[in-house]
C-alpha cells in the first residue's frame, strides 16, 4: 500500500517535472515545478519525515512564487501567447538526460543498500532540533553566514540604487572636499561604465 | 522495494533536470533544470535517510542543506540575471558567453 | 470513527462559519453578505480574452482547499484534531505560503491589466507579511515543545498564550488580514485597480472566490483562537463549542479591524512590514523565549 | 423564482455607474444608499446606470462598458430627476425574475484579425511579432526608474473608470505598476460646484485607501471613524501650490474647500506608482481636471 | 499517511467542485475585452512585467531559509535551555546584518 502511494507520488513528481519544459507559459512552468516539489514533500511525509516534507512544501511554494515572478520578468513571451520553441542542442540534451537516468537507475538496481528503517515512534523533529543545536551547530551557524553572504551579494548585484548613484552610471563616490574629484580609485578606461563587483 | 522506487524517481528527476539544464536557451530556464536536479537529490536524501540509514539525524540536515543550496542558487542566480540584463539587454546563455570580453 | 467525526466537524465548521462570516461581514465591514453571494452565483460567467483557463477555474478551488486543510490541524477538543501531525503548525505555514501562490494565480489568469497589477502587489506584500506570522507560530511552539497544535493547546492549560505572548495576537492579526484579503493588507483588490484580482471575475467564479475568502477567514480565526485563546479549552461547555465561540469572536474582531484601518500604497506598506513588523516579531520571539525558559 | 433568486433579490442591487456631465455628485450620493451596491467593475454589476447625457466622444466607451456587464444585464438611464432608486430596484427585480438581458452593442469580432497567419497561426512572424487572439504583444522600452528595459503596457483608461473623475481619459504607459508616460486625451466632464465639496473629495480618497464604509459616512456628513488616514498617504505626493496630497486630505476632512489651478498631469504623474497617482488625482477637485486646457 | 490522505481528499474535492460549478464558459469578443473604464489597451496584459521590489524578493528568499532551522529549534528550545536561545540569537543576529545592509541600500522600497 505504502509502496503504491509512493510510486504514484514519484510518478507525479516526474510528470510535473517533465511538464516544466513542455509548457509555453512561464507561470505554468514555475508552478509545475512547485507541484513536483510538493509531491517530493509528500513522499517525505509518508516516509516518517513529516517536518522535512511539509517544510519542503512551504519553502518551495515561496521559492517558486519568486521564480515565477522572475521568469515572467525576463522571458520573452512569458505567457506563451505566441507558440514557441525555446530549446537548443535538443538531441544532445535528451541523450545526456537519458544517459544520466539510465546510469543512475542501473546503479540503484545494482546496489544493495542497507535496510534500516526509521524506528516507529521516533520524534524526528526533536531529533533534528537536537542535532542542529548539538553536533551540527557549526553547519547551522555556517548556513547563517552563507545566507548573509547571499543577501549582501544579491543586493549588490541586483539593486540599482548604490550609495553613490545608479549602478549602471558607474559608481562614483563623492569628493573628499566639496566639488573635488571623486574619492577612491578611478575606474580604468575612464568610461565610467564598469560595475565594481 | 520502497527504496528502489524512491531512488528510481530521484534518478528520473535528475535525468529530466539535466535535459532541461542543457537544452534551454535561457538562463532562467536553465535554473529550472538545476532546481529539478536538486529536487531529485532531495528525494534521494529523504529516501535513504528514512529507509536505509535508520533515521540518523544528519540525513534530515542534509535535506535542509539541499534546500538552502536551492535558495542561495536562486537568489544569486536571479541577482546575476538582473545585473546582466541591466548591462546588456540579454538573457540568453549564448549572449552571456560573449560578455567575457 | 473519531477521525471521520472530526472530518465532518471540519466540513460543518467551514460551511457554517462561512455563512456566519458573510453575515458578520455585511454587519461590521459593509461587505456583500450571503444574499450578495447568491446574486453573484446567479450572474452569467465571463471568459476574458485568451485567459489561463485551467488556473482561472482552479484558483478558487485551491483557496477553498487551503482553508479546509488549515482547519484540519485545529484541535476541536483537547487531544483531538483531524490531522494530529507532529508538524501541525508547519502545515498551517504551508497553507499560508500556498495562499500567496493561489492569489497570484487568480490575478494572473484573466490576462487583464488590473488583476495583473493586483496579483503582483499581493505577491510583493504577501510574501514578506508571512514572516511575522511564521515567527508567531514558532513562538507558540516554544512552551509546547512541539509543532503539534494539540500540544500547543495543552500547553495553555495554565495560562493562555495571549497573556504569555502579548505581541503574538496583533502580529497574527496582520497575517489573517493578509491571508483573507481584507482591510489594510488587501493588496490584491484595491479600489484604484477596480477590484484588482477580482476585477474581471463574474458569476459563479466570483461567488466561489468570495466564499473561499470567507472560508479562509474562518480557518485563520480558528487558528488564532487555538494559538492564543486556548482553542477548545474552557469551563462547563464542551470543547468544540468553546472553539466555535472564540473563532466567531475573532472573526468579528478581524472584520471590524479591517474596516477601520487605512491601506497605504503598496510601496509604503512594504517598508512598514520590513522595518516595523519584522523587528516587532524578533522582539516577540525573544520575549516568548525568555518567558518559556 | 427559485429560492436562490429570492435570496439574491434581498441583496443590494449591484450598479456600475457611467456618469455624464452634471450628475457626478448626485450619483455619488445615490450609490451610498443601503439598497444599492457600488460595483467597482462592470463584471460585478447587473445594472448599468447611465447618468446624464453622455457626449458623443464617449459613446464608444459606453458601449464597451455596457458589453462587459455579465448577463443578465440592464441599462437604466437617469437625467437627474425622478425616483432613480425605485427604477434601479425594479429593473433588478425584473432581471432576477427572468427578465430579458440586454444584447451586446458592439460587433462580436476580435480586436484584430489574426487566425491562420504565421507559422503557428499566431497572426504574424517570429516570437513577438504575432497578434495572438487579435492583440499584439507588449514590447520593451526604456525605464525611468531603475534602467531595466522591460515591457511597456499602453492603454487608454477612462472615461468611465471608477478611480478617475468621469470623462477623464488618460493614455498611460505602465512598466510594472509605475507610470512612465501620460497623455490626457480628454478632460473630465463639467460638473456642478458641489462635486468639489470637501466631503466628496475626502470620500473619494478614503475609498482608494480601502475604507468604503468610512467614505460613505463622510459623504453623508459624518466622521470617518478610521485609523491611520493621513499617515497612509505618502508625504510629498503631487504638490500643487505648496500643498501635497496629505495636506489636501487633511484640509478636506476639516471641511475646507480648495481652489487649484489645472495641473500638468503629463508632467506630474510619470514616475509615480499607479496607487499613488490615483490617490493624488482623487485629492484634486474634479473641476481642476475638467478644463479644456488639460486636453491641449 | 493520514495527513496525506486527508489533505489530498480536500484538494481533490475542491477541484471536483470547481469543475462542476465553473463549467467552460464562452464570451463574445466585446464582453471578453479587459476592463479599462471604457478605454482600450494596445497590447496583451501578459508581458515581461516589471516587478518593482525584485531586490527585496531576493533578500527575502535568502532570509526565509531561517524558518527551516527555526521550527525544529522551537521543539527542543526548552529542553536545551539558554544555549538554544544563544545559538538562535547568534543565527538571527547574523541574518539581521544582511537585513540592515539591505535596509541601508534601500531595497525595501519599489525600485
Amino acid at each position: 500500500m505504502t509502496d503504491l502511494v509512493i510510486a504514484a507520488l514519484c510518478l507525479f513528481a516526474v510528470w510535473t517535472g517533465w511538464r516544466v519544459f513542455r509548457v509555453d507559459s512561464m507561470v505554468r512552468a514555475s508552478f509545475s515545478l512547485m507541484l513536483s516539489f510538493v509531491a517530493v514533500g509528500a513522499v517525505g511525509v509518508v516516509l516518517s519525515a513529516p517536518y522535512i516534507g511539509i517544510a519542503t512544501i512551504f519553502m518551495m511554494a515561496v521559492e517558486m512564487m519568486v521564480m515565477a515572478i522572475f521568469m515572467v520578468m525576463f522571458m520573452m513571451n512569458p505567457a506563451g501567447l505566441n507558440p514557441m520553441v525555446m530549446v537548443h542542442q535538443h538531441r544532445v540534451a535528451a541523450v545526456a538526460g537519458g544517459l544520466a537516468f539510465a546510469g543512475l537507475a542501473a546503479a540503484v538496481l545494482a546496489a544493495d543498500p542497507p535496510a534500516a528503517r526509521v524506528a516507529t515512534g521516533t520524534d524526528t523533529v526533536a531529533a533534528l532540533g537536537h542535532e542542529l543545536l548539538g553536533p551540527s551547530m557549526l553547519i547551522f551557524e555556517t548556513a547563517g553566514v552563507t545566507l548573509l553572504a547571499t543577501m549582501v551579494g544579491a543586493v549588490i548585484l541586483s539593486s540599482r540604487r548604490g550609495r553613490f548613484g545608479p549602478a549602471d552610471d558607474g559608481s562614483r563616490p563623492p569628493g573628499l572636499e566639496p566639488g573635488g574629484p571623486p574619492a577612491g580609485r578611478q575606474p580604468e578606461g575612464g568610461g565610467g561604465h564598469h560595475h565594481h563587483h | 522495494m520502497t527504496l528502489t522506487i524512491v531512488l528510481l524517481g530521484a534518478a528520473a528527476l535528475i535525468g529530466i533536470g539535466l535535459y532541461g539544464a542543457l537544452s534551454q536557451q535561457s538562463f532562467v530556464m536553465l535554473m529550472m533544470g538545476l532546481e529539478l536536479m536538486l529536487n531529485g537529490a532531495l528525494l534521494a536524501a529523504i529516501g535513504l535517510w528514512s529507509l536505509a540509514l535508520g533515521g540518523m539525524p544528519e540525513g534530515q540536515l542534509l535535506a535542509i542543506v539541499v534546500m538552502a543550496v536551492m535558495a542561495v542558487e536562486m537568489a544569486v542566480g536571479f541577482a546575476l540575471v538582473v545585473a546582466i540584463y541591466r548591462k546588456r539587454q540579454a538573457d540568453m546563455t549564448e549572449s552571456i558567453g560573449t560578455l567575457a570580453g | 470513527m473519531i477521525g471521520a467525526l472530526l472530518l465532518l466537524a471540519v466540513a460543518a465548521t467551514l460551511a457554517a462559519g462561512t455563512l456566519l462570516a458573510a453575515w458578520l461581514d455585511r454587519r461590521l465591514a459593509g461587505g456583500g453578505g450571503i444574499a450578495s453571494l447568491a446574486a453573484d452565483w446567479l450572474a452569467g460567467p465571463v471568459r476574458t480574452e485568451a485567459p489561463d483557463d485551467m488556473n482561472r477555474r482552479l484558483a478558487p478551488a485551491w483557496y477553498l482547499a487551503l482553508a479546509a486543510a488549515g482547519l484540519c490541524v485545529v484541535p476541536f477538543a483537547p487531544g483531538h484534531a483531524a490531522i494530529d501531525s507532529p508538524a501541525g503548525i508547519a502545515i498551517w505555514g504551508a497553507c499560508e505560503a500556498l495562499t500567496v501562490v493561489v492569489v497570484f494565480l487568480h490575478g494572473w489568469s484573466p490576462n487583464a491589466p488590473f488583476p495583473l497589477i493586483g496579483a503582483y502587489r499581493y505577491a510583493a506584500i504577501g510574501l514578506p507579511a508571512m514572516l511575522p506570522s511564521m515567527f508567531v507560530l514558532i513562538a507558540a511552539a516554544l512552551p509546547a515543545e512541539s509543532l503539534s497544535l494539540v500540544a500547543i493547546v495543552d500547553s495553555q492549560r495554565g495560562a493562555w498564550n495571549v497573556l504569555r505572548q502579548p505581541l503574538g495576537l496583533p502580529l497574527f492579526a496582520v497575517a489573517i488580514l493578509s491571508l483573507t484579503l481584507r482591510g489594510p493588507m488587501d493588496y490584491a483588490d484595491g479600489a484604484d485597480i477596480a477590484g484588482g484580482t477580482s476585477a474581471e471575475e463574474a458569476g459563479p467564479a466570483r461567488a466561489l472566490w468570495q466564499a473561499a475568502r470567507l472560508a479562509m477567514l474562518v480557518s485563520a480565526c480558528a487558528m488564532a483562537a487555538t494559538l492564543f485563546l486556548g482553542g477548545p479549552l474552557g469551563p462547563v461547555l464542551p470543547g468544540p463549542v468553546w472553539l466555535w465561540l472564540k473563532t466567531a469572536g475573532m472573526m468579528a474582531a478581524i472584520l471590524a479591524l479591517g474596516a477601520r484601518i487605512a491601506r497605504p500604497p503598496p510601496a509604503r506598506m512594504l517598508g512598514l512590514v520590513w522595518t516595523v513588523l519584522l523587528p516587532l516579531s524578533f522582539l516577540h520571539l525573544l520575549i516568548s523565549g525568555v518567558i518559556a525558559l | 423564482m427559485s429560492h436562490l433568486a429570492r435570496l439574491a433579490a434581498t441583496a443590494p442591487a449591484p450598479v456600475f455607474a457611467a456618469i455624464g456631465p452634471g450628475l457626478a455628485p448626485a450619483v455619488e450620493r445615490l450609490l451610498a444608499r443601503p439598497g444599492l451596491r457600488r460595483a467597482a467593475t462592470p463584471r460585478e454589476a447587473a445594472l448599468l446606470l447611465v447618468a446624464g447625457a453622455i457626449p458623443d466622444r464617449a459613446a464608444g466607451a459606453l458601449d464597451r462598458v455596457h458589453d462587459q456587464v455579465p448577463h443578465p444585464r440592464r441599462t437604466v438611464r437617469w437625467d437627474g430627476t425622478g425616483d432613480i432608486e425605485r427604477a434601479l430596484l425594479d429593473a433588478r427585480a425584473d432581471l432576477l425574475g427572468g427578465g430579458e438581458s440586454a444584447p451586446d452593442r458592439r460587433p462580436d469580432a476580435p480586436p484584430a484579425p489574426w487566425r491562420g497567419k504565421g507559422d503557428h497561426g499566431q497572426g504574424g512572424e517570429g516570437m513577438m511579432g504575432g497578434t495572438p487572439y487579435g492583440r499584439p504583444m507588449a514590447m520593451t522600452g526604456a525605464d525611468i526608474r531603475d534602467g531595466l528595459q522591460l515591457d511597456r503596457y499602453t492603454a487608454r483608461v477612462g472615461p468611465f473608470a471608477p478611480m478617475l473623475p468621469p470623462g477623464l481619459v488618460l493614455e498611460v504607459t505602465l512598466q510594472g505598476d509605475v507610470i512612465v508616460a501620460v497623455e490626457v486625451q480628454a478632460p473630465a466632464f463639467d460638473q456642478p460646484a458641489e462635486a468639489d465639496a470637501p466631503d466628496l473629495v475626502a470620500a473619494r480618497m478614503l475609498r482608494l485607501l480601502g475604507l468604503p464604509g468610512a467614505a460613505d459616512r463622510v459623504a453623508a456628513g459624518g466622521r470617518p471613524r478610521a485609523a491611520g488616514l493621513l499617515r497612509a498617504v505618502p508625504p510629498g505626493l503631487v504638490p500643487v501650490g505648496g500643498r501635497d496630497a496629505r495636506d489636501r486630505l487633511a484640509g478636506c476632512l476639516a471641511g475646507r474647500s480648495q481652489e487649484i489651478e489645472p495641473p500638468d498631469l503629463a508632467a506630474l504623474l510619470p514616475g509615480l506608482e499607479w496607487a499613488e497617482a490615483m490617490l493624488a488625482l482623487a485629492s484634486l477637485p474634479p473641476s481642476s481636471l475638467a478644463q479644456e486646457a488639460l486636453a491641449a | 499517511m493520514t495527513t496525506l490522505v486527508i489533505l489530498s481528499l480536500w484538494t481533490a474535492l475542491a477541484a471536483f467542485a470547481a469543475s462542476r460549478a465553473l463549467p467552460e464558459a464562452a464570451s463574445t469578443a466585446p464582453q471578453a475585452a479587459p476592463f479599462l473604464g471604457g478605454g482600450t489597451p494596445d497590447t496583451h496584459a501578459w508581458s515581461r512585467y516589471h516587478f518593482r521590489p525584485y531586490t527585496m524578493t531576493l533578500v527575502f528568499v535568502a532570509f526565509e531559509m531561517e524558518m527551516m532551522f527555526m521550527y525544529p529549534w522551537a521543539v527542543v528550545f526548552v529542553s536545551e535551555g539558554p544555549k538554544a536561545l544563544a545559538e538562535m540569537g547568534m543565527f538571527l543576529a547574523i541574518l539581521s546584518v544582511g537585513l540592515l545592509y539591505g535596509w541601508r541600500e534601500g531595497v525595501f522600497a519599489w525600485e
